[in-house]
């Protein structure tokens, strides 16, 4: 595959370009980012980033949303409803996660008085 | 396929997730990033997933940016 | 209605239902929280062992959720592999037993329907997950787990165990993350869900092959998160020696496998050979770094003074030997690799219990401050000393097994080097439990360990029970092997039902 | 330097991202296999052509998370379960006695006009968060979305109205008992399947004619999805009510 061609798929699946975009840019909060609660804005994008990744695989050119209403015919094209299931399950664990985790660091700046990664290494060796 | 208005709210998508990352103020940063969720919200109902954006708006821009700030309320609001 | 065939569901909806009426019950008696999760798992473990007797005579069980073909809902698909669910229940309501006095001392109060609610919920979701046919439904069923997980590390009123958990927490949410991202991929090249809808799909999608290679690559480095292989081992040490030695045992013990057998189910899906993708060269990566793990793990683990922490990197260092066993694709050390998988678990468990012991007697924790406690409690230190025998691998017990296997399969694969890494990181730890078991019996005594003191039985118990099945599994090794070969086989055969 | 490392791993990650997406099938493809599937096992077809039949739902969404993929949504309310059990594991549950010094002084409390509209507000949300979860079936929505809703509507009431005076409204020992209905609920009307001579989450049985099927399902579409949507708002309630809680002092 040319170069030519590899943007020629970019520009199709942009997609799912801006959706690695956002994913790196939540790895990269995750990793560089010393605040806790600044980590788990970045752990969030990369939430994001995944279901849009998942739902714009299951898009249609032209499609409807699947729910059958009024006045559709057989025909209809519709989108592709799996992913939209799956991501329903995914938001939920998502914001499982991040209450579990911001109670953590309530508990954490109880006992430490910090949030700050590298401060919170110090403490702990000690 | 990619009309117009998704290629805008793709890119603002990326712009508010870097001013996400970039803004130290992290009471700002739940409420940016509360924005993010409801493009977020918007970029779903553009691609026909209606029952999806409803959740991202209630669950997305909702409870976890309420829950983001009673964190920050709880602990310190400055990122050091 | 046939309530035998109903088995594979109901083992995982009994702990959940009783790990969701737990809070009620508590809200009345707070002891009766015990007895009903050891109610809950005592069912789930008759019902596991009737299904592993099952699949022991007839092969795999396939039960779709919902009386659906299974390409259009989700099957639950009972194998060798499954036979996990025997381990993880029966452990867990040995866990469970031992708990009673022990977590009653430690935690508050208030927190001990959320224990036991917890550790269902943590053992439903592995049972979900070694039982599951479904991709999307391992990610469910994974969440469960490690949800519970991070909180029952952080259960604990310590400053470090908050620490210990949000450390665990972040690099775990990342890996669900990218499991999350890689079943994405494959999703959208094979169209389906099913492991072995897609097993049979995907060497047809010769036009995406660099879509099914990053779908590995996500999954290899979730999977080796969630079992600490070497790089991404940090959460680990942490975690497992400041929670609660019950939960010790049972994150040690069981939860690090869990990312063995989602490693399992990959290989299952891309095959070991003549599969879409060559996985090969990966796999033999994944046998370095399951080397370089095996002598860190095992060296670290000589220079620890506290007994939880020496036992937390020697779990680093056995998971090593599991993923060497996996890797290095030859049909013995495969089995030893999914044998270790079993008796690591139960040795873990073992010797994590047994330091629970003697810390809930003694409320000492450092090595230097145990000296001659096998004075003071001899039933528990003979059953550690079964346990730290057959981790080092002495041939009667059942550590002998795996690890005779795996350097096997690595002299017959003609890579010697990794028997040497093998032979190494045995050496060390070893010299580490030479360690244990000079500072428990032949230092001498300290004043307050000359009188002979045990363990309440509920901690004897499980201890002794654990002790004698190191003991029955090396000698008879026959029925592990027996029931494993089958497996080993049929992953590393192309054909697929 | 330790920046320069982590710049140039994500740099590689995201070179080998790229790589993949780009020879993923084109986004929007009406034929691609997600689609399509393979001949007589594409399961999108079945569920477009034979969900609203089937399970009772013209929601095709609904349809499969609470009956074609029913399994992962009863692992999915579990999860939530989990999450709340969680946070109880870690911060403890509220205690009623000790007097909330900060929280008391909600500086919001005392404007009238927040607190008449919020009063004026809230049935209004209730409302529409009951309108969410009966109608998912027809509509976009659902019980889940719906109980976030409603539990919005209670973090708004407990934020105006001040944290005892809330407490007193939503006592804990009332609370407990609907936290894990929404697992309950799941598994209740899954072994009806099983009493009914099928397998686990059947909503259709071959003994009857197709008008009790369709009332059958429905009416347990329905069930499940108030179970979902009571639970997920009160574990939300909970959850709040948790964190916001004081034990320092």
């Amino acid at each position: 595959m040319n170069y030519m061609q590899v943007i020629d798929k970019a520009g199709t699946n942009f997609n799912y370009v801006i959706a690695v975009t956002l994913f790196i840019i939540g790895l990269y909060t995750v990793v560089a980012k010393d605040n806790l609660i600044k980590k788990f804005m970045g752990l969030n994008i990369m939430e994001t980033a995944c279901f849009l990744l998942y739902i714009s695989m299951g898009a249609v050119k032209g499609g409807k949303a699947p729910i059958w209403t009024e006045g559709l015919k057989k025909s209809t094209v519709f989108v592709n409803p799996i992913p939209q299931a799956l991501i329903l399950t995914g938001i939920v664990v998502a914001v499982s996660t991040t209450a579990l985790a911001l109670s953590l660091m309530i508990k954490i700046y109880e006992h430490c008085e910090t949030l700050d990664a590298e401060k919170l290494k110090r403490l702990e060796t000690e | 396929m990619i009309w117009r208005l998704d290629i805008i709210l793709l890119l603002f998508l990326v712009a508010t997730a870097l001013i996400v990352v970039r803004t130290k103020d992290l009471l700002a940063a739940a409420l940016i990033f509360g924005a993010y969720s409801l493009i977020m919200c918007i970029v779903w109902q553009q691609l026909s997933a209606p029952d999806i954006a409803l959740t991202e708006a209630a669950v997305g821009a909702g409870v976890t940016t309420v829950l983001f700030i009673v964190t920050i309320s709880k602990t310190t609001r400055r990122e050091e | 209605m046939n309530i035998t065939h109903h088995f594979p569901i109901l083992l995982d909806m009994v702990p959940i239902a009783a790990a969701c009426t737990m809070l009620i019950i508590g809200k009345f008696r707070r002891e009766w929280c015990y007895y009903w999760a050891l109610f809950a798992i005592s069912i789930c473990t008759v019902m596991s062992a009737g299904l592993v007797w099952e699949v022991y005579k007839t092969g795999p069980i396939s039960y779709v959720v919902g009386s659906w073909e299974r390409w259009f809902g989700i099957e639950i698909y009972f194998d060798h592999i499954s036979a996990c669910t025997l381990l993880i229940s029966g452990l867990g309501l040995l866990i469970i037993i031992f708990s009673k006095h022990y977590i009653a001392k430690e935690i508050d109060e208030r927190k001990i329907p959320v224990y036991y609610s917890l550790i269902l919920l943590n053992l439903a979701g592995m049972l979900g997950f070694v039982i599951t046919g479904d991709l999307f439904n391992l990610f469910v069923m994974m969440e469960i787990l490690s949800l519970s997980g991070y909180a029952l590390v952080a259960i604990g009123e310590e400053r470090i165990a908050q620490l210990a958990a949000f450390k665990y927490l972040v690099l775990g949410a990342v890996s669900s993350l990218s499991i999350l991202m890689a079943i994405g991929f494959l999703y959208s090249i094979t169209g389906s869900l099913n492991m072995h809808e897609i097993a049979l799909y995907l060497p047809r999608a010769k036009d995406h092959i660099p879509v099914a290679i990053a779908a590995f690559a996500l999954f290899i480095m979730g999977f080796s998160v969630k079992a600490a292989l070497f790089p991404l081992h940090i959460w680990l040490p942490d975690a497992h020696s400041i929670a609660p030695s019950p939960v010790s045992a049972l994150l040690s013990g069981l939860v690090v496998k869990i990312g063995i057998c989602g490693l399992l189910r990959l290989l299952f899906i891309y095959r070991y050979v003549g599969g879409l993708i060559n996985v090969e060269p990966v796999l033999n990566i994944i046998a370095w770094l399951a080397a370089i793990t095996i002598v860190m793990g095992a060296f670290f683990a000589v220079f620890q003074d506290d007994i939880k922490m020496m036992l937390a990197y020697s779990t680093v260092s056995n998971i090593g030997y599991i993923f060497l066993g996996l890797c290095l694709v030859q049909s013995n050390a495969l089995i030893g690799g999914i044998v270790h998988i079993f008796n690591h678990a139960i040795i873990k468990v073992l010797l994590f219990l047994c330091a629970g012991a003697i810390i809930y007697q003694t409320g000492c924790r450092r090595l230097s401050d145990l000296h001659g406690v096998g004075r003071k409690m001899p039933i528990t230190m003979a059953c550690m000393s079964i346990g730290v025998l057959s981790i080092v691998g002495i041939p009667p017990t059942n550590g002998f097994i795996c690890k005779w296997f795996i350097a096997i399969g690595a002299m017959d694969a003609k890579k010697p080097l990794f028997a040497a890494a093998l032979l190494f990181g045995a050496l060390f730890i070893f010299a580490y439990y030479i360690k244990i078991l000079n500072a428990a019996y032949f230092k001498k005594p300290r004043a307050e360990f000359e009188k002979r003191d045990e363990a309440p039985m509920t901690m004897l118990v499980p201890i002794v029970l654990l002790a004698i099945a190191c003991l029955a599994l090396g000698v008879g090794a026959y029925f592990p092997l027996a029931f494993i070969k089958p497996a080993a086989k049929s992953l590393l055969s192309t054909a697929i039902r | 330097m330790r920046k320069v490392v982590v710049l140039c791993s994500l740099l590689i990650c995201y070179v080998l991202l790229l790589f993949a997406v780009v020879n993923m099938p084109s986004m929007g493809d009406p034929d691609s296999i997600t689609i399509k599937g393979p001949p007589g096992r594409g399961a999108v077809p079945r569920y477009l052509e034979k969900g609203a039949e089937e399970c009772g739902g013209e929601n095709i969404i609904t349809d499969i998370i609470l009956n074609y993929r029913g399994y992962d949504t009863n692992g999915e309310v579990t999860v939530i379960f989990t999450a709340l059990i969680g946070v109880l594991a870690v911060l403890n549950r509220e205690r009623k006695k000790i007097s909330f010094s900060d929280m008391e002084q909600s500086p919001v409390k005392h404007s009238v006009i927040v607190y008449t509209i919020v009063r004026i507000l809230l049935p209004f949300i209730f409302i529409f968060s009951l309108y969410v979860i009966l109608f998912g079936e027809v509509g976009p929505g659902g019980g889940f979305q719906g109980g976030t809703i409603a539990a919005a509507a209670a973090i708004i009431f407990i934020l105006v109205f001040g944290y005892s005076y809330s407490i007193g409204k939503f006592p804990t020992s009332w609370r407990i008992n609907f936290e894990g209905i929404a697992p309950l609920t799941f598994i209740a009307m899954g072994l009806i399947g099983l009493f009914l001579g099928k397998n686990y989450l059947t909503f259709m049985f071959p003994q009857f004619s197709h008008t009790t099927n369709l009332t059958i399902a429905r009416s347990m579409l329905m069930i499940i999805e108030i179970a979902i949507g009571v639970g997920g708002a009160f574990i939300f309630t909970s959850i709040f009510f948790a964190m916001q809680r004081e034990d320092r002092s």
